[in-house]
């Protein structure tokens, strides 16, 4: 039976999580960046909500959710939406149309190569992007995703707990990013020249709109307007508001002076982090996740990557690989029957095999994200080169890869 | 004619035109560059990533005075933009040949100011 | 019994009230203030977001909702979300989960201080700004919001109208406002030095957040997807509109050109006057009262504010103070019980007690907020002191307080 | 060699850029700066609040030309930036010592242009 309700808060939902990509994530992204680089950078989150939305349905959506094969992948039994319609699929949600669901969870098909785009800023050619994001998503998001949420999945049977993504969208990307940052090398000059952010308040404004589309991707993925939809909700907004101001209050004590960009990446990081537990702890264990993330996030972006030198440009392994495995652990520790009947306890709560459910999750999509990332990022590199000239990358990609600029200097 | 070249901190900015206009020199060009010589940079903090030597912020002055005019108006920078601290800037001389006002056509010593 | 539909209206509109902090309010003062403080006047919207959050969690529902004490102030028997469950709470809302309500209101408790922060732009020293906030929402707003809107509080039982806020939060943070403009003291050059804002695009895009964020402020208000919602959404649109109008065609005659950013402030005047009343009103009465917004506003802004030379930097009181005022007391003369049989009718159909009733409520208001925002100032400028030093005002905030700035200046 | 710097209203650079190639000029960079002499500043009204007295926006040409050049190079200028208003502008000219093309080491007369 569709409910109204129900469909009218997925659809404002799916709204929602396409506004995180675009201009949620672009924006985020592109105030980070080199004036010269700030289109490169945005596009590379507009194209992908471009060429996903079409991937999804053509066969993303069946690799993801179709029915079982070897509770490893979906088959390609809907393949072009064959079969998916109006009616509810029980499986995933009973009270709103089918194709609701699916389109719903295109936007986070969409966010999650976006997401990696972080790691490869301001040096990456863009057809060789194109190619990388749509044999990432095939080979690598629609197999995680069917494992964790896909009907017959393995790590759904096993009983791992994801309610919005922590694995299947931060975990996957994050690590993929790291390997991309490792694999890219570092910017030109990086470390030697100063690369300041161009244009902080662009990036505040992509931080807010991130934390207002994050209510449709985690209080969305109750997928209905219920009570589980307001637990999800409330520790969304509390981590995101809990890590926000542990990570300036670190930096205060650390470096001096809170910074915005340090208040904007904390709350990012919190917003991660609560994602894999929204729907399965309380507001009280929500701080708790905010403050663990904003100092395990701020280690790794500030001591463990000045530390060891790799170029993570925008931190999507530090904030979206640490805070996403750091969340499924911390749902693993904190979830409670209570709140989600249809979850489990965690080992506070006398459950300690869901502590260890939640580490071959995360310990297998790590395993599996960085292994494939690795061997695609091998095979084009060979076939079309990842990285732009040297002298391509001093004159920025605007120019070179898109033939345009952001700013005019005169009127 | 001479053409004074100043570079000085921007925060000094408002200073110096105060001082420049207590004096009537009104006639001046305003730039945003940046620049360093002695001092390496101030810090600033992207995410525990800390960015110094880079160049810093400055601002250029470009004021057009006749020879009687160049003391006083060195002296009024002097008087705004000096702090004693490292950073304060410098301050370039250079003959001017010619001066024209673009309205009317006049040249040389009525042009200026 | 929860409903569906009007829980997913709720949860929206929440969002949407998240949304006018940040980027919103943020976007729409940080567009008006000097370069060199754009970051630290986005800091306080966005860090206003974070803490009280938190504080509205852990005691601030609970004094400001929580049962009544001598009609003034909320217990703490609802301290850290205790007895605040998912079934919901019937004196507030019966068709939606309590923590729903809850957590509506809580972005309500946000925006409020955000909104005084116009008053101190260029000018706060953050710690303070911090403790101050604090101290505000938990001395002056939460005690308000009890009077207007907790069950038991004196203005409720009174039968004070306050739809969506024109007193509980444009009232009191607008002549707090005020009273910090005075304290504070004049920014460093005031009158004599030009200080046009940096970035009118910037101001431009917040205002068009806050009107968009201001239809869950306002018909979100209704707690219900219902007629009054409609009503509401309508009147807020009308008067933002009339006003915006009304105030473009003011400069025109008086000055001599309509601005892009009287536009926008006029916008947010006629939403700002408009809230109380949005739920009570007719449209027409709504383009009535968008065009005394714009009138009035302008005198406070543009005539009265030069005349007494106060620095209220941003017009957080000529806008918000002046505005609540007017729109508290037109709810008694516009409002109809044709509209909203829960209201009553104003002076102008029948009922001239009701605004008496306005009028003790935006008194007692007035004088409450402005006697303990000027003892928290006071004993705050003598433990912390109030202002930055002129050397570090001079330089800027973004600099001084958080070791950052906004843009480069090439690449 | 001279260096000529002009610095003209915003508005008028399309002009001026024009007369230049008419001219057969072509080295040139162009900045955005402020600046003000005898136009005491444009009035912007915020909410209602006067700004007066703020320097103006202006565009500064820097153009080094040969000295036979030096004569059209400021016929073009004027013919493109003069209106006869106020504010119209400034031409400043100086001695230029040296000029150097990067890219072939050329010198003097033949790195010009």
């Amino acid at each position: 039976m569709i409910n109204s309700g129900d469909t009218a808060w997925i659809l404002m939902s799916t709204a929602l999580v396409m506004l995180m990509t675009a201009p949620g994530l672009a924006f985020f992204y592109g105030g980070l960046v080199r004036r010269k680089n700030v289109l490169a950078t945005m596009m590379q989150s507009f194209f992908v909500l471009c060429l996903i939305s079409i991937q999804w349905i053509l066969w993303g959506y069946s690799l993801s959710f179709g029915p079982d094969k070897g509770h490893f992948i979906g088959s390609l039994a809907w393949i072009g939406l064959k079969g998916v319609t109006m009616a509810p699929n029980p499986d995933y949600s009973s009270t709103i149309p089918h194709l609701l669901f699916m389109v719903y969870q295109m936007m986070f098909a969409v966010i999650t190569p976006g997401l990696i785009t972080g790691a490869f800023a301001e040096r990456m050619k863009f057809s060789a992007y194109a190619i990388f994001t749509i044999f990432w998503a095939t080979l690598v998001y629609d197999p995680v995703c069917h494992w964790v949420w896909g009907a017959g999945g393995w790590l759904r049977n096993l009983g791992a707990l994801d309610f919005a993504g922590g694995t299947v969208v931060h975990v996957s990307s994050g690590m993929s990013a790291l390997v991309c940052a490792l694999y890219l090398g570092k910017r030109r000059g990086y470390g030697r020249e100063p690369m300041p952010p161009h244009n902080l308040p662009l990036t505040i404004l992509g931080a807010s709109l991130l934390w207002f589309g994050w209510f449709g991707f985690n209080a969305g993925s109750a997928l209905g307007s219920n009570e589980l939809a307001v637990w999800a909700f409330i520790a969304t907004n509390t981590a995101a508001a809990a890590a926000g101001l542990t990570w300036m209050f670190i930096e205060w004590k650390a470096t001096g002076k809170p910074t915005i960009l340090g208040g904007a990446t904390g709350a990012v990081a919190g917003l991660v982090a609560v994602t894999p537990a929204a729907g399965f702890v309380s507001p009280l264990s929500a701080i708790l996740i905010g403050i663990a993330v904003a100092f395990v996030c701020y280690t790794a972006v500030a001591v463990v990557k000045l530390k060891l030198a790799y170029d993570d440009s925008l931190d999507a392994f530090g904030v979206h690989g640490i805070g996403g495995t750091l969340g499924a652990l911390l749902t693993g520790l904190l979830a409670q029957k209570l709140i989600n009947p249809a979850g489990n306890n965690g080992l506070f709560f006398g459950n300690p095999k869901q502590f260890g459910i939640q580490a071959i999750g995360v310990v297998a999509t790590i395993a599996y994200s960085v292994t494939v990332t690795f061997i695609l990022l091998k095979i084009i590199d060979a076939i079309v080169g990842m990285r732009v000239p040297d002298e391509e990358e001093v004159i920025g990609l605007d120019i070179t890869q898109h033939e345009e600029s952001a700013y005019t200097l005169l009127d | 004619m001479k053409l004074i070249t100043a570079i000085i901190q921007p925060h000094k900015l408002e200073d110096v035109l105060q001082e420049l206009d207590k004096n009537e020199i009104h006639l001046r060009t305003v730039s945003d560059v940046i620049g360093c010589g002695r001092q390496k940079g101030r810090t600033e903090v992207y995410r525990g990533r800390k960015e110094t030597g880079g160049c810093l912020k400055k601002v250029r002055l470009e004021i057009a005075v006749n020879e009687d005019f160049v003391q006083p108006t060195i002296k009024a920078i002097m008087a705004a933009a000096k702090t004693g601290n490292i950073g304060d800037g410098k301050i370039f001389i250079t003959d001017l040949v010619e001066c024209i006002r673009i309205r009317t056509g006049e040249k040389g010593q009525e042009a200026i100011g | 019994m929860i409903n569906s539909g009007d829980t997913a209206w709720v949860l929206i509109s929440t969002a949407l009230v998240m949304l006018m902090t940040i980027p919103g309010l943020a976007f729409f003062y940080g567009g008006l203030v000097r370069r060199k403080n754009v970051l630290s006047t986005i800091m306080q919207s966005f860090f206003v977001l974070c803490l009280i959050s938190i504080q509205w969690i852990l005691w601030g529902y609970s004094l400001s909702f929580g049962p009544d004490i001598g009609h003034f102030i909320g217990n703490l028997s609802w301290a850290g979300l205790r007895n605040v469950g998912l079934a919901p709470n019937p004196d507030y809302a019966a068709t939606i989960p309590h923590q729903l309500f809850m957590v509506y209101q809580m972005m309500f408790a946000v925006i409020t201080p955000g909104l005084i922060t116009g008053a101190f732009a260029e000018r706060i020293k953050f710690s303070t700004y911090i403790v101050f906030t604090l101290l505000w929402a938990t001395l002056i707003y939460d005690p308000v919001c009890h009077w207007v809107w907790g069950t038991g509080g004196w203005l409720k039982n009174l039968g004070v109208m306050d739809f969506a806020g024109g007193i509980v939060v444009h009232i009191t943070s607008g002549v707090s406002a005020l009273v910090c403009a005075l304290v504070i003291g004049k920014r460093r050059g005031y009158g004599r030095e030009p200080m046009s804002p940096h970035n009118l695009t910037l101001t431009v895009l917040g205002a068009g957040l806050l009107w968009f964020g201001w239809f869950g402020f306002n018909a979100g208000s209704a707690l219900s997807a219902n007629g009054v919602a409609v009503s509401a959404f309508i009147a807020t649109n009308t008067a933002a509109a009339a006003a915006a109008l009304t105030w473009m065609f003011i400069e025109w005659k008086l000055v001599s050109k309509p601005t892009m950013l009287g536009g926008a402030t006029g916008a947010v005047a006629g939403l700002a006057t408009i809230t109380p009343a949005s739920g009570f009103v007719s449209p027409f009465a709504a383009i009535i009262i968008g065009i005394m917004a714009a009138v009035i506003c302008y005198i406070a802004v543009a005539v009265i504010k030069l005349k007494f030379t106060y620095d209220d930097s941003l017009d957080a009181f000529g806008v918000h103070g002046v505005g609540g005022t007017i729109g508290a007391f037109a709810t008694g003369l516009f409002a109809q019980k044709l509209i909203n049989p829960a209201g009553a009718n104003g002076l102008f159909f029948g009922n001239p007690s009701q605004l008496m009733v306005q009028s003790i409520g935006i008194a007692a208001t007035v004088i409450y907020s402005v006697s303990v925002t000027f003892v928290i100032l006071k004993v705050l400028d003598l433990v912390m002191g109030l202002r930055v030093s002129d050397e570090e005002e001079v330089i800027g905030l973004d600099i001084t307080q958080h070791e950052e700035s906004a843009y480069t200046l090439l690449d | 060699m001279k260096l000529i710097i002009a610095i003209v209203q915003p508005h008028k650079l399309e002009d001026v850029l024009q007369e230049l190639e008419k001219a057969e000029i072509h080295l040139k960079t162009v900045t955005n700066v402020l600046g003000c002499g005898r136009q005491k500043g444009r009035t912007e009204v915020y909410r209602g609040r006067k700004e007066t007295g703020g320097l103006l926006k202006k565009v500064r040409l820097e153009i080094a030309v040969n000295d036979q050049f030096v004569k059209p190079a400021i016929e073009a200028i004027i013919r493109g930036a003069k209106t006869g208003n106020i504010g119209d502008g400034k031409i400043f000219i100086q001695n230029l010592d040296e000029c150097i093309r990067i890219r072939t080491e050329e010198k003097g007369h033949e790195a010009i242009g």
